[in-house]
């Protein structure tokens, strides 16, 4: 009992601590392939700080919901973090309360409160980005939701824990289902987390999406969203890279969780490696080309799943 | 063939002349519908570089009406009954981007009022101090399309070009934005051809060679703010394949010496003004390498005298109309401005475009929100 | 002894609200806190009882429509008593039309445009032939009026889709929205047509099919349920999203629900064993978030001014936003909430039915399930806006009232329906004591083997320790109130309901048919209405030459009309 | 993947400034020194002194005052070490020519690269730790400007870039804001303001 609560303190402090780690790097290094020196890899941490040190500005139109959630949200994320295998690969405290497709739910929750605690300052650019958001999102959440169960009809249980064990299996990890399913998640972590060739965020309000439901956030409260997005990619991220692109090698045991911190970051390394091509390599899509992105993504995982219904007859 | 520039002050500027007429201002209206709104963007936005007011009337993300309000930073510029070379640091301080093209539209008009003979080699200065100036601000352009569009590698090395324009300019003229270059009676500059231009050449020939293979970046541009317009000037008017170049006209410049070739395109949207903008840099670049600065100086006079100069500005014509008093005060001034008539172009494309469409386009008409509110005094 | 109780006493506030609308209220609320009570053992009457006290307390506050609207809302509600409680196809039929014929009047008393009223009437009736019809064939088979095991489908796949009609599922989208958005029904009204009728559908279904003997046919026509539940789902969500009337968008979501049940019903119907009692119980939870959250939706929209969301006039207050929200996220199937139990257990079902079925057929419950999840997504959408539009978003001045305390109240019940949601999955919970997760906790999803699980307490539980932790480790923000920033310029146009949709309109605009002009953006409300509409139009064409007396657009003749079809069905029951 | 490969091969191009001296200095917008009485249009030079806030850089003074190339014409009133490795600016103007605007605009090329100290633009006031004011005061952005001051959380440093927003330059009067800090220049050097934000914030 004592060793599974110290593989829990591990994996949920990993997330909260390590994940803007893993957002810094990326930054960095996407910098330095536009030529430029680029800001520190710490930076995130270092934009956390300081904001949890200045004061917020709250519009006079806002309630208590928009200076609240931020704290929901920031929770919803960590409570997410027990229940799925991002850092440590065996069921951990708590991992029980939500299965994969819960989890889903849990992220939708966070992306629900999110925009309605950002529509409650009043502002047409929240809402700019609000339309944009939600009118994505039918076609993000189905996709998330059916390539979790394309795990979920591959090995007849909705845990992703199973799951993992499974990939790990080469004739599995090669077969058609698995292949879809990762290519489909790929897509959708690009999404989910604001990159090209769907989203960049830059100066223009103009092309903002995820960007503007942060717009009239400030101080404390805008860090717990920034801290919360950033274990929102590393949440994702990690389970593209743990049930989906790479399942090998994680420890178990007490030493085995503290080595899976180095092996997790091993992982990051490959898929921020990715990342970074694409980011550098593809310019944003037209906005309504959005919607062909992720439609070919979620028509990808139906496919996986009738594969899986078919290839094991 | 006569084609009708834009309004200078109480005339009608034409490319072969201009009539005194009032032009009657168009008033663009638009009828309330259901659900449709007036999303404010600007005046201190993030995405504009300079403070400009966009009021969208929109069904939500679709375009119905953009109204430009350019106003909110307008200067009151007092210049009337100052001495030319006075006023020429008012000029310069009108658009430092386009200072180059302000003054020596300024010049031109004054030397021509007051009957000057300019030399030739300075003329050759002029001209290099005019493509530089095209040459950066075309460069940032383009980084302005890339960067709306996220596109990392381009728009670093793009702007890593703009600088090293910058430097060039400050190099040869002193100033990066070429403000105490030009005054009436010589010029300011370092002797000499302008080096480094090949590394510029060739980073950019790379670049937009790739720029025009990528289909998603191709994607954002075209079909995007069309417009197809007699009264359109600059890039705008050469991608919709009108051959209207103040540089092919006798507007006072020797341009035809450096074997000038205008460069047109046969698509009128943000794409085909890309292009244009593109092959212009290969162009000022292949006009510079003939051109060996020289700092050459000429006598003024006192003389009474009224005149319009006219250049073409990166963003299209640019005219000045002058009126010299004879103590060789200024009083009287006119500016026609590019981005004045560019302005209303892209009000006119932007209709029924998307909300997302609206940085591509903005920027490709290159606008200079400085150079409009002017108010001389 | 219990339910002669409450007819009595439904029966008296009646007659009581006649003179006095505030104590027939309260009496109605007595009677329904008795329903309750009496749905400990049956989950229907939970739901409706619930929906019912609900609407009680929030019409006391609401009514103000004259004396007509209290004894006609009352008697709808009886006879939706009585179809709960009937035990034969007479009472049934009589409970229905009780319930049925005082809607079509609170809908045609109300508003003066003689079609909804019309329409709404029509497909009514094409419900309860329907429906009667399957009762006179069983009747013919079984020869017994009372409910008693029917060894042929057929009784049951045509009253199902008497009950599909009420449901207002595809393709009889219209008579769920049209009524309450064009007749535009008083919002409490609103909340028992759409929360509560409905459920008479469902009830009904889950009645017969329970009578029925499973067959291949029966497992067959299951699918074709999934088929047309997910469908609708995935139209109701999408016109939601698209509709710009306050009542409009909630009837849309309605449709959108009440496919998500045929959806359940679908699985539970192919489905053997474990998987078909686990999708039973999924389906009556899903009515129950369903019906719960959508009045206290209703209830929000009875406290705006005006119609269209673009331009309504709203009062905004804190407990409205939080009740707002909690009604939906509930409804966009979000946890700790009962919808996100629901939402939940749909999908799993429909995905447990793929892999048990392991065989080609399985491609149909993963395009169900598919389109629910994009469905839901669309929902979540459509419901954002709504919220948006009436407590968050907009503009308004800021006052509470007693009617937004029990929307608060409501959104309440919904979160705390979500942590006891275990006792309606019975056999299905179980604990992981190593994992911290205690006995009887965790709702397990199974079809032989367990599936998946959650457990809604902890969810709710641990948001709220972690969110308390978190809190407490970051502090309380120090605040400063400043103007929204909006570039520099104060805001003189909010963005438009309308334009926070029209992203759909113009993406989708093959499935919407949106045309933008000049001045107006087209778009089909819903494609299948013009198609209903036009048939209901020719339909009034053909009654008018029948019986041009009876059926033009004067009020009075339809409650001739009404009178008139509920004598008949009265005396049908007498004399059987 | 081309873009990436060519960004790659394309190496760090971002100089070493402030560690290293500055590249390729435009003359004109640097430190100027000199001797003698000369006619001053912003009266800049009076009594034989400089005075750099409000200088414009004209050359009337040339040849009696020449410019050093010393690019440190700033100075910092108040910094806050708050903003030591992450200091957001929002830049608002109200009323330049677009040569600040331009120059600023720069600080991002690889050359300067300012976000390797941390600083970066952002579009909101809220997320904003400066508010950089460029331009003289025009009619129209008095009212945004005050709102942008209002919007943005405490702490918050005001930067004032260029002779216009400083002393008002040439051209009108400068805006109606105490500065915490302000840059020299018409326009300032990018240089110039890479420093002068390094300072602000408090290195």
């Amino acid at each position: 009992m004592n060793e599974i609560i110290i593989e829990t303190i591990i994996q949920v402090l990993a997330v909260i601590l390590l994940s803007p780690l893993y957002a810094g790097i990326l930054d960095k290094l996407k910098a330095n392939v536009s030529t430029r020196r680029g800001q520190s890899i710490f930076q995130p941490y270092y934009d956390i700080f300081k904001l949890l040190k200045k004061e917020s500005v709250v519009s006079i139109n806002a309630s208590a919901v928009f200076i609240y959630s931020p704290y929901v949200v920031f929770s919803i994320y960590v409570l997410i973090s027990f229940v799925i295998p991002v850092v440590y690969p065996q069921p951990i405290i708590f991992t029980p309360t939500v299965d994969f497709l819960g989890g889903a739910l849990l992220f939708s929750l966070a992306a629900f409160l999110k925009i309605i605690s950002a529509m409650d300052s009043g502002s047409n650019f929240v809402a700019l980005g609000t339309s944009r958001a939600i009118s994505f999102n039918f076609l993000g959440e189905a996709t998330l939701i059916t390539v979790f169960f394309a795990v979920a009809l591959i090995t007849g249980t909705n845990n992703p824990y199973v799951e993992l064990k499974f990939a790990e299996n080469p004739e599995y990890y090669l077969a058609l289902d698995h292949v879809f399913a990762s290519v489909a998640f790929f897509m959708l972590w690009l999404f989910e987390t604001g990159k090209l060739p769907v989203e960049s965020s830059g100066l223009a309000e103009m092309g903002m999406i995820d960007d503007a439901l942060t717009y009239e956030y400030s101080g404390k409260l805008l860090a717990l969203l920034k801290w919360g997005s950033y274990m929102k990619q590393y949440l994702l991220g990690s389970v593209l890279l743990n049930v989906f692109i790479l399942p090998w090698g994680l420890q178990t045991g007490i030493l085995g969780a503290i080595e899976d911190l180095g092996i997790m970051f091993l992982k990051w390394l490959f898929l921020i490696f990715i990342a970074v091509v694409i980011d550098t390599s593809l310019a944003k899509l037209r906005l309504y080309k959005v919607q062909d992105f992720l439609a070919i993504a979620f028509v990808i995982s139906i496919l996986s799943l009738m594969f899986s219904v078919i290839e094991y007859d | 063939m006569r084609r009708k520039i834009g309004k200078l002050g109480k005339f009608c500027l034409y490319n072969d002349g201009y009539v005194e007429r009032e032009e009657e201002i168009e008033k663009r209206t638009y009828t309330p519908a259901y659900g449709s709104f007036d999303f404010v963007y600007g005046p201190s936005a993030g995405g504009l570089m300079e403070s400009v007011r966009l009021d969208i009337i929109t069904f939500g993300e679709y375009i119905r009406n953009v109204i430009v309000n350019p106003y909110y930073k307008s200067r009151t510029i007092k210049i009337k009954g100052k001495g030319i070379n006075d006023a020429l640091l008012y000029i310069e301080r009108i658009n430092a981007p386009f200072t180059a093209s302000h003054t020596i539209a300024f010049l031109m008009a004054i030397e021509k009022a007051l009957g000057i003979e300019v030399p030739y080699e300075l003329l050759l200065d002029r001209i290099a101090e005019i493509e530089l100036e095209r040459i950066r601000n075309n460069l940032l352009v383009i980084e302005r399309l890339t960067e709306s569009a996220g596109f990392q590698v381009p728009m670093n090395s793009l702007l890593w070009l703009v600088e090293k324009v910058n430097r060039i300019i400050g190099k040869y003229f002193g100033h990066r934005y070429f403000f105490g270059v030009n005054y009436y009676g010589g010029i300011n500059v370092e002797e000499g051809k302008i080096k480094d231009l090949e590394i510029i050449e060739k980073e950019f020939n790379d670049l937009f060679n790739s720029l025009i293979e990528s289909r998603i970046f191709i994607d954002r541009l075209q079909g995007n703010g069309i417009i197809e317009d007699e009264e359109s000037i600059g890039p705008a008017a050469r991608a919709a394949n009108l051959e209207y170049d103040a540089r092919n006209e006798e507007i006072g410049l020797p341009y035809k010496d450096l074997e000038f070739k205008i460069s047109t395109y046969d698509s009128a949207d943000a794409f085909g003004r890309f292009i244009v903008r593109g092959k212009e840099i290969f162009e000022s670049l292949n006009m510079l390498s003939r051109i060996n600065l020289k700092k050459i100086e000429y006598k003024g006079k006192l003389a009474e005298g009224k005149a319009i100069g006219r250049v073409e500005s990166p963003s299209g014509d640019l005219a000045y109309y002058v009126e010299v008093s004879n103590e060789g005060k200024i009083s009287e001034i006119y500016l026609l401005s590019p981005s004045s008539v560019n302005i209303k172009l892209f009000s006119k494309s932007m209709v029924k475009n998307i909300f997302t469409d609206l940085p591509f386009n903005w920027e490709s008409f290159g606008i200079w929100i400085s150079e409009i509110g002017v108010k001389f005094e | 002894m219990l339910q002669l109780l409450i007819l009595f006493l439904l029966l008296v506030s009646i007659v009581i609200s006649l003179f006095n609308r505030k104590i027939g209220y309260s009496l109605l609320g007595i009677a329904s806190a008795l329903i309750i009570y009496q749905g400990l053992h049956c989950i229907f009457f939970l739901i409706a009882g619930i929906v019912w006290l609900l609407s009680s307390a929030f019409s006391i506050f609401y009514d103000n429509y004259g004396k007509w609207l209290s004894p006609l809302f009352i008697t709808s509600i009886l006879g939706m008593y009585i179809v709960l409680i009937s035990n034969n196809y007479l009472e049934f039929l009589a409970g229905w039309e009780i319930m049925s014929i005082p809607a079509y009047a609170i809908i045609g008393l109300n508003k003066k445009i003689d079609y909804p009223a019309f329409t709404f009437m029509a497909f009514g009736e094409l419900s309860t032939v329907l429906i009667l019809s399957a009762f006179i064939y069983s009747y013919s088979i079984t020869d017994n009026i009372y409910f008693t095991e029917l060894s042929s489908p057929l009784p049951f796949i045509i009253s199902t889709f008497g009950f599909i009609v009420k449901m207002g599922i595809f393709p009889f989208l219209v008579m769920e929205w049209l009524p309450i958005a064009h007749g535009s029904a008083p919002a409490n009204s609103s909340a028992i047509l759409s929360a509560t009728m409905t459920l008479m559908g469902v009830y009904g279904i889950i009645k017969i099919a329970s009578l029925t003997q499973r067959t291949i046919v029966t497992q067959d026509f299951g699918f074709i349920l999934l088929g047309i539940g997910s469908f609708s789902v995935f139209f109701g969500a999408l016109y939601a999203y698209v509709s710009e009337h306050v009542k409009g968008l909630l009837a849309f979501s309605t449709i959108e629900n009440n496919s998500s049940i045929l959806t359940g019903i679908g699985v539970y119907l192919i489905s053997q064993g474990v998987l078909s009692q686990f999708a039973l119980d999924v389906t009556l939870v899903f009515a129950l978030a369903h019906s719960i959250a959508k009045t206290g939706l209703f209830f929000i929209s009875g406290s705006v001014e005006g119609e269209s969301l673009t331009y309504i006039k709203i009062a905004k207050s804190l407990r409205g936003k939080i009740g707002g929200i909690l009604l939906a996220s509930s409804m966009s199937g979000l946890l700790p909430n009962i919808g996100g139990v629901a939402a939940w257990g749909l999908l799993e079902s429909l995905f447990m039915l793929a892999y048990v079925e392991h065989s080609v057929l399985s491609i149909i419950p993963i395009i169900s399930g598919s389109i629910v999840a994009m469905g839901e997504g669309l929902a979540t959408g459509a419901l954002i806006k709504f919220i948006s539009y009436t407590q968050i978003f907009k503009l308004g001045k800021t006052e509470g009232s007693a009617k937004v305390s029990i929307v608060l109240l409501v959104g309440i019940i919904v979160l705390l329906l979500g942590s006891v949601s275990y006792i309606f999955f019975r056999g299905f919970t179980t604990g992981v004591a190593c994992l911290g997760m205690l006995e009887g906790l965790l709702i397990i999803s199974s079809y032989r083997e367990p599936f998946g699980g959650i457990s809604p307490l902890y969810v709710l539980l641990l948001l709220f320790i972690i969110s308390l932790v978190t809190f407490g480790i970051f502090g309380k923000p120090k605040i400063r109130r400043s103007e929204t920033w909006n570039n520099g310029e104060k805001i003189e146009d909010q963005f438009s309901s309308f334009a926070l949709a029209n992203n759909i309109r113009m993406m989708l605009s093959k499935l919407l048919r949106t045309k933008i002009l000049e001045n107006e953006v087209v778009f089909s409300a819903d494609i299948f209405w013009e198609a209903m509409y036009s048939l209901a139009k020719a339909y009034k064409k053909f009654s008018r030459i029948l019986s041009t007396s009876y059926m033009n657009s004067s009020l009075s003749y339809y409650i001739f009309y009404m009178i008139l079809a509920f004598i008949i069905i009265t005396l049908l029951a007498v004399i059987i | 993947m081309s873009w990436f490969l060519k960004g790659i091969k394309r190496g760090i191009r971002t100089e070493k400034f402030p560690k290293e001296k500055p590249l390729e200095v435009a003359p004109w917008s640097t430190q100027i020194e000199g001797e003698g009485n000369v006619n001053c249009p912003t009266n800049a030079i009076e009594d034989n002194k400089w005075t750099q806030e409000k200088c414009i850089f004209c050359r009337r003074c040339f040849p009696s005052y020449k410019p050093t190339g010393d690019v440190n014409i700033f100075d910092v009133k108040k910094r806050n070490p708050t903003f030591r490795k992450s200091f957001y600016i929002y830049p608002i103007d109200v009323g330049t020519c677009g040569g600040c605007n331009l120059e600023l605009k720069l600080l991002t090329s690889p050359q300067y690269d300012m976000s390797r100290f941390g600083i970066f633009f952002t579009n909101t006031p809220r997320h904003a730790d400066a508010l950089l004011v460029m331009g003289i005061m025009t009619e129209g952005m008095r009212e945004a400007l005050m709102r942008a001051y209002e919007a943005m959380p405490e702490p918050k440093l005001i930067i004032l870039l260029g002779a216009c927003a400083i002393s008002g330059g040439l051209l009108g009067l400068p805006p109606e804001i105490k500065g915490d800090v302000r840059i020299a220049g018409c326009p300032p050097n990018p240089y110039t303001i890479l420093k002068a934000l390094i300072e602000a914030k408090g290195d």
